[in-house]
């Protein structure tokens, strides 16, 4: 019995040891400055500062997205605050992380507001955050700028407080069947769609489309991105012979799903997704051939007629040498539609800043911008063709910068 | 007078917490919010995990079925049916997962727990996606009026799940439940319906789980399968069960305290801490090295491993004394 | 050869030795005889590294061998045969036998030990040597075990309980070995045993325990007329 | 309920066999009312499996087993137990991180759901077998003697008409032995029958029994009072070997 | 079709099997109930991916580095913490490795974030065709490879002085080390094989499937339910346990849809711990 209570000690000790040298890294750290500094209470509003809360997903499932978030707010930050910042005052960004769960960002809502008197949100990055936090702000009565999540009942939880700035789920299928009815040659679709929040809700409104747009949808295929092997849902899309297949996935299965069509010589009229995986900068380098012709509703791309995208496109890049997505541009966008509210409203104060929001009419890099009764953006969505490894806007017309392409069967390409 | 002077600590505590609204932010409020209603869970696993000794790694069933019957049920017969809907059918189905699981023991009854869980996810986010929306999420409506309610709520579900366990655990049951943790030939033997028993223990642990998954539903307003069924739900609730010491009827909420905290702690003051390339991975590398040191050096928890030394220096002076006296 | 001197074994809590002392010397046979639970089998547990004494010693050869883990004191030479057999019963009786030396000092030569040593002496185990010792019949099975005790060649050989449950033709038989092999092999032979008069007539000393302490010890002779031998341990 | 002459315990004809191997080979032997009988074999013999038979452990392939007239047969052990059959184990088994109290309570709820009531039969069943010393220690920390006793007592807790103890005096002290004949004594006087197991002859045993049977290698090869028992020549042969001095 | 779909489920199933049979070793045979396996196997995949983006090192050839780096770090888990509650509850083995494997998952967190990682092989996403049959060359070397260490493991375990040892030690670690076997470190060698097959498992998943730091949950309980499927204590019934799942997996998912491939394997799992716990080539467990 003796000789365990050393033992005992000694875990002990360990156990403190870590956590302190946790807390010597932050004190280190916090010593440094920086813009994500979230210690202490500070006041919402100090004399010459002004603090704004930000959620999204530095950690988690989601961190690749939020950090293309961070990229983009901070270069909208910098801007803003080389420019003289918000009502005279320099502006200070706290993060909070949500850890990639709607149980973190509720919480980060209530830390917002309880420790930095936040009178508006950004974030979260995921749809299923952002029904929390949506949630969540309207009990405080403060708006919430929702900056990239698409799930079409973020902005059915009626609330008055949410501010979408983003297309939805249902923004993207309708763009994909308009464009398929420009064409007239397709009649059946199947959809394959990643089954967590994201692909779930893009299903949704593409099955509700379809039937609007007349295409029959004879396959309907969900899938976890951890699974191992696709090939054989894809054999079942294969054997419904569908023209249009409509994918809803994340970046690694985008690529693994156009690699196994290919083996398994899945042919397809046309091969169209709802943005993200196949919209992400590295995906026509890493499916290579077999991303060729793959259609993809995106918010945004660099080659987007609004002043300031390109710029934006190259900040980023000089920046983080990142390639910057529409997820960083949303970010970007914003933080400046916060900073107009809040300039309209005159005070930094959740109710007149609503007000504000929902009366704003502005143009930014992404585009105009202003809210419906719902809090929805009405951002016009694009589509983008990849040929000869890039991405081409193919709709609308007006946006257009290329010719869409016909997509030949697997055994006719190169 | 011994019976009142156990009674003495709960009740000062109950008075703390029951200040706490007044003085603490709403985060802070929150925070409380998880500690109460993750240790009311704690409680109910204990009752399994801790009396019975069955390691069930998957009572985020429970949580799950309590927190969709509420989900979808609520808008239609109201609030208070809808938490007593998702009492009753979380208790429903521990009846069938107890009848399939208790059949088996030590580690293949973990992993049929688990598989169960994980069945109940994937079925919840694919197979029955009409009812659950699948991963899209339901909104969920609130049980009370003012969120900072939600407080009194989760303590009020921690009390009367403590209340059941300590009343379950000192009582008749409370004994069968540790014979069959101790040994179950044995238990036999002295007239105890193991099964039965394990069975019972289970059904009054999975009513109380579905109640705590029907409140954190409520609370966060929305739901999707990976929130309530998912392993980090059934993981929380074992470790801080074992934390605090399973078996010991504080346990899990000393358990549930220290790692809410510890958590809150972590990515406030770790989170910026560059270094370690993501905090939040730090801090759950902290949690899984608490565990092991846990395991292996303290393995009755906190709770279990105050109880034992102060039993030890009594049992010490006490043999002193024989040892004077003769 | 063998000296236990004053060990106290505890399981957790319980105190299952109560100081107990004796020595083995080369070339004897040597009983410990008991009821069940008296502590016979933690005394040869002990004495082969299975459990440790939280005070005295053990010496073998000159060396103290009490805080040695149990593979390092069975390449000293001291081979026990643990009470129940200790088979390994999903391998073949072979594959059992070849185990018996595993030890680095006998590996080399242990086919040639098995067709020259030990299937002489055990005949029907080389008709068996294929099959899983699992299936055997409980004499046997004590044979084998015997027999991988031998493989090490062992100079201090432990049986425990090795006539257990076993029916009397048998017993008679493996006592017959033990003599054998202490006779032919000079094996000093340190045995356990229910069967109180056989041993008795087997031993040339013998050690009577009671709830964790040596009550008795002496020549067989001698104990086999001890009053109390005779009312505690032979009905009488 | 009963049919008169049907003994309290009827061990009817049971086979019992693993793997091809008969651990109890048609094995009869039946138990009255208010007697002991105690079970002799060497250690592996098949009483072990005779005590597992009839506290339902184990089922038996062929055969059948009555109790108060009734046949037990498939019953799960808790049902037998609730009928009146107690008992202990060759390898004690106390509830090692419960109290020596808590150990006999658990007897005690077999009849009452009052903690109180339970805590005051245990006591007087403490003080019975004289383990009040040790009421509040963990069951694990006793010795030997004082567990073998705690099962006793928590099986005597649930009021047993007949009470199994497997291997009773194994690892006693002569002393200590007694002591547990001596209880055994004031059972049978408060009316439990008993069925006992050991190894060996032990005169002290053979005292209080009423009657003896002797299994070899899962058969009875014996039965009668203590006398005739070790005076049949196949038990001298068979269970001790060539030599018997009795 | 049907052909196929057996043929690609058995080609998924020798990849399962991999998998399963480091967790054969450690579980079926020392019983040592590791729920951090699937986080070595995750592991073995980020070796492997390090070594191909630093070095360029082909996977099949850094599977040998990988199965050295995990039999280490097996030991030294196994040295450090497994050792010390071995002869414990089976519960703590599930709390202590359920809390190793959340530190490897954390840690793999902290190094290499949470993105998705996956190499390219030039070969790794064509076919083969066999008169209608088309099977992936990456599979197929898995295969291949999968086959040859079942059958390198089950020579070790059957005819080596040392898989000789580990199977006494399963069935009897006191007499074991009363024959003069070492248990703790054959013990820990043990368990350091299971963990380097598992690390080879990684190695050989890596050009089919991303690595993430989260990959390894889903392998814990998947390696479980082989073993379990195949029989305690069988390699070669954990190799065939594998190789059913995967066949069940590719007809759930052809025939059915693809989440009806985990249900199915719940399904199974469940009901074999019912009725057959012993699994399909494990002796009973009485």
């Amino acid at each position: 019995m003796h000789n365990r209570r050393p033992a005992r000690m000694l875990a002990t000790l360990t156990l403190a040891g870590l956590f302190a040298l946790a807390g010597c890294g932050t004190s280190g750290s916090g010593a440094s400055g920086g813009s994500g500094n979230t210690g202490g209470g500070s006041a919402g509003s100090g004399d010459n500062t002004l603090t704004l809360g930000v959620i999204t997903s530095i950690t988690g499932a989601d961190s690749e997205f939020g950090k293309a978030q961070k990229e983009g707010y901070e270069v909208a930050l910098d801007e803003i605050n080389a420019a003289g910042g918000i009502l005279g005052k320099q502006v200070k960004l706290v993060y909070l992380d949500d850890k990639s769960s709607a149980q973190e960002a509720a919480k980060d809502v209530d830390q917002l507001v309880s420790q930095y008197h936040a009178q508006i949100i950004l974030g979260p990055y995921s749809s299923g955050s952002a029904l929390a936090v949506v949630k969540k702000a309207d009990t405080y009565k403060i708006p919430d700028i929702v900056p990239t999540a698409t799930a079409a009942n973020v902005t059915q939880t009626g609330s008055k407080y949410v501010f979408r700035l983003c297309a939805t789920s249902d923004d993207y299928a309708k763009a994909i069947c308009e464009l398929l009815k420009q064409q007239g040659d397709a009649k059946t679709m199947a959809i394959v769609h990643e089954d967590q929040n994201f692909g779930t809700s893009a299903d949704k409104a593409m099955v509700n489309y379809a039937k609007q747009y007349g295409f029959e949808v004879v396959d309907d295929e969900s899938y976890s991105t951890k699974d191992l092997d696709y090939k054989a849902m894809l054999q079942r899309v294969k054997q419904k012979h569908p023209d249009v297949i409509y994918f809803a996935s994340y970046s690694k299965d985008a690529v693994a799903l156009m690699k196994q069509a290919q083996e398994i010589d899945l042919n397809a009229k046309y091969f169209t997704a709802a943005g993200t995986g196949f919209s992400v900068g590295t995906f026509p380098q890493d499916a290579g051939p077999a991303a060729e012709y793959t259609l993809a509703a995106g918010q945004w791309d660099p080659s987007a007629k609004w002043p300031g995208a390109k710029e934006f496109y190259d900040k980023v890049h000089a920046k983080f040498g990142d390639y910057p997505s529409y997820h960083d541009m949303e970010a970007y966008a914003a933080l400046y539609v916060a900073k107009e509210a809040i300039e309209q409203a005159g005070a930094y104060d959740g109710q007149k800043i609503r007000d504000a929001l929902a009366s704003l009419q502005m143009e930014t890099a992404f585009g105009p911008v202003h809210f419906d009764s719902t809090g929805q953006n009405a951002h016009p969505v694009i589509v983008t063709q990849i040929q000869n490894g890039k991405f081409v806007t193919v709709f609308p017309s007006d946006a257009a910068t290329g010719k869409l392409l016909p997509t030949p069967p697997w055994s006719q390409r190169k | 007078m011994k019976r009142l002077r156990a009674w003495i600590l709960p009740i000062l505590v109950l008075i703390l917490f029951a200040l706490i609204p007044f003085t603490a932010s709403f985060y802070y409020q929150q925070i409380f919010f998880y500690i109460f209603l993750f240790a009311g869970v704690g409680f109910a696993w204990n009752l399994v995990g801790g009396y019975a000794g069955q390691l069930s790694l998957g009572h985020a069933a429970f949580f799950g079925i309590g927190a969709y019957a509420y989900a979808l049920l609520a808008p239609h017969i109201g609030t208070g049916p809808a938490v007593l809907a998702a009492a009753v059918l979380s208790t429903v189905s521990a009846a069938p997962i107890g009848l399939i699981c208790f059949r088996l023991r030590g580690p293949y009854f973990a992993l049929a727990t688990i598989a169960v869980a994980q069945l109940l996810l994937v079925l919840a986010t694919n197979q029955f996606k009409g009812l659950t929306q699948g991963a899209a999420g339901l909104l969920v409506q609130g049980m009370v009026p003012d969120p900072s309610l939600y407080y009194w709520v989760a303590l009020g579900f921690m009390v009367v799940a403590f209340a059941v366990t300590a009343l379950l655990a000192t009582s008749k049951t409370g004994y069968y439940l540790m014979a069959i943790r101790e040994d179950e030939d044995t238990a036999q033997t002295v007239t105890i319906n193991t099964p039965l028993y394990k069975l019972y223990a289970l059904l009054v642990s999975a009513l109380l789980t579905g109640v705590g998954g029907s409140i954190f539903a409520a609370n966060l307003g929305t739901i999707q399968p990976n929130d309530v069924f998912s392993a980090a739900i059934s993981n929380q609730v074992v470790f801080l069960a074992i934390l605090g010491g399973a078996g010991t009827l504080y346990g899990p909420l000393v358990g549930a305290f220290i790692l809410e905290f510890a958590s809150d702690w972590l990515k406030n003051s770790v989170a910026n801490v560059t270094w370690l390339g993501d905090a939040n991975a730090f801090a759950f590398f902290l949690y899984g090295l608490l565990i092991v040191l846990v395991v292996m050096y303290m393995p009755a928890g906190i709770v279990g491993t105050v109880a034992k030394w102060r039993k030890g220096r009594a049992a010490h002076v006490h043999a002193q004394r024989t040892t004077a006296g003769v | 050869m063998l000296e236990i001197r004053d060990i106290h074994v505890y399981y957790g809590d319980m105190q299952a030795l109560r100081g107990i002392s004796m020595e083995v010397r080369q070339g004897e046979v040597v009983a410990l005889v008991g009821a069940n639970g008296a502590g016979k089998t933690t005394t040869l547990r002990t004495v082969s590294g299975l459990l440790r004494p939280k005070q005295g010693e053990v010496w073998f050869e000159g060396k103290p061998i009490h805080e040695l883990p149990p593979h390092q004191i069975a390449d000293l030479g001291i081979s026990h045969v643990p009470e129940g057999r200790g088979l390994f019963p999903m391998m073949t009786v072979e594959e059992n036998l070849l185990l018996g030396a595993h030890l680095p000092r006998v590996r080399a030569q242990r086919r040639q030990m098995l067709t020259q040593e030990i299937y002489p002496l055990f005949p029907r185990l080389k008709e068996r040597a294929g099959q899983l010792a699992g299936t055997l019949s409980g004499g046997e099975q004590q044979m084998v075990a015997i027999a991988r005790g031998l493989m090490s060649r062992p100079k201090l050989l432990i049986l425990d309980e090795p006539s257990l449950g076993l029916a009397p033709v048998i017993v008679q038989e493996m006592f017959n070995i033990i003599r054998r092999v202490r006779e032919e092999q000079g094996v000093t032979v340190m045995i356990v045993e229910q069967n109180v008069m056989q041993t008795l007539q087997l031993a040339d000393r013998a050690y009577v325990v009671e709830n964790g302490e040596v009550v008795l010890s002496g020549d067989s002779r001698t104990l086999l007329d001890d009053e109390h031998m005779k009312r505690a341990y032979l009905g009488m | 309920m009963s049919t008169h002459n049907e003994p309290l315990l009827a061990f009817d004809h049971v086979k019992k066999h693993f793997g091809g191997l008969f651990v109890t080979n048609d094995v009869s032997f039946s138990v009255q009312q208010g007697e002991v009988l105690f079970i002799i074999g060497p250690n592996g013999a098949g009483k072990t499996t005779i005590f597992n038979l009839i506290t339902g452990f184990v089922t038996p392939d062929e055969g059948d087993i009555r109790f108060e007239g009734e046949s037990i047969k498939g019953l799960k052990p808790y049902q037998i137990a609730r009928r009146g059959i107690g008992r202990t184990f060759q390898i004690v088994q106390p509830l090692a991180n419960m109290s020596v109290l808590d150990n006999v309570m658990l007897g005690a709820f077999a009849h009452t759901s009052s903690k109180h009531e339970a805590r005051r039969q245990a006591d007087e069943i403490l003080d019975l077998t004289g383990l009040g010393k040790w009421r509040d220690r963990m069951a694990g920390s006793l010795p030997l003697a004082g567990r073998k006793r705690l099962e006793i007592a928590r099986a005597l807790a649930t009021r047993p008409k007949l009470i199994l103890l497997d291997e009773v005096c194994a690892g006693l002290t002569p002393t200590e032995a007694v002591e547990t004949i001596q209880l055994l004594k004031q059972l049978r006087d408060r009316g439990v029958s008993a069925i006992g197991g050991i190894e060996h002859v032990m005169r002290v045993v053979m005292e209080i029994s009423d009657r003896v049977i002797v299994i070899h290698h899962g058969q009875k090869i014996a039965e009668g009072t203590p006398q005739e028992v070790t005076s049949h020549p196949d038990v001298i042969e068979a269970y001790l070997g060539a030599r018997l001095e009795v | 079709m049907f052909l196929q779909t057996i043929v690609n489920g058995l080609l998924l199933g020798a990849l399962y099997a991999i998998v399963g049979m480091g967790l054969s070793i450690v579980f079926g045979t020392m019983r040592i109930v590791n729920f951090a396996h699937g986080q070595f196997v995750m592991a073995g995949m980020y070796i492997t991916y390090t070594l191909f983006t630093a070095f360029g090192l082909d996977p099949y050839v850094s599977a040998l580095v990988s199965f050295v780096l995990c039999f280490l770090l097996g030991m030294a888990v196994y040295r450090v913490a497994i050792h010390r509650i071995i002869r414990g509850p089976e519960m703590n083995h599930i709390l202590l490795t359920a809390g190793i494997g959340l530190m490897l998952t954390n840690l793999a967190q902290m190094v290499y974030n949470t993105n998705q990682l996956t190499i390219n092989l030039s070969y790794s996403h064509r076919d083969l065709v066999f008169g209608g049959l088309r099977i992936n060359i990456a599979y197929l070397i898995s295969f291949l490879i999968a086959a040859v260490v079942a059958a390198l493991l089950f020579w070790f375990i059957m005819k080596t002085e040392t898989g000789r040892a580990i199977r006494a030690i399963s069935q009897n670690a006191a007499a074991a080390a009363l024959s003069g076997i070492h248990v703790t470190r054959v013990t820990m060698l043990a368990f350091g094989l299971g963990i380097a097959v598992a690390g080879v498992a990684g190695t050989l998943l890596l050009p089919i499937h991303y690595v993430d730091p989260s990959v390894g949950d889903a392998f814990s309980l998947l390696a479980f339910i082989i073993v379990v499927l195949g029989g305690m204590g069988s390699i070669l019934g954990s190799a065939i346990g594998g190789l059913l799942i995967g066949v069940i997996a590719q007809l759930a998912s052809y025939y059915l849809g693809q989440s009806y491939s985990d249900v199915l394997t719940y399904v199974v799992f469940l009901l074999v711990l019912l009725f057959k716990p012993s699994g399909l080539l494990g002796r009973s467990r009485v």
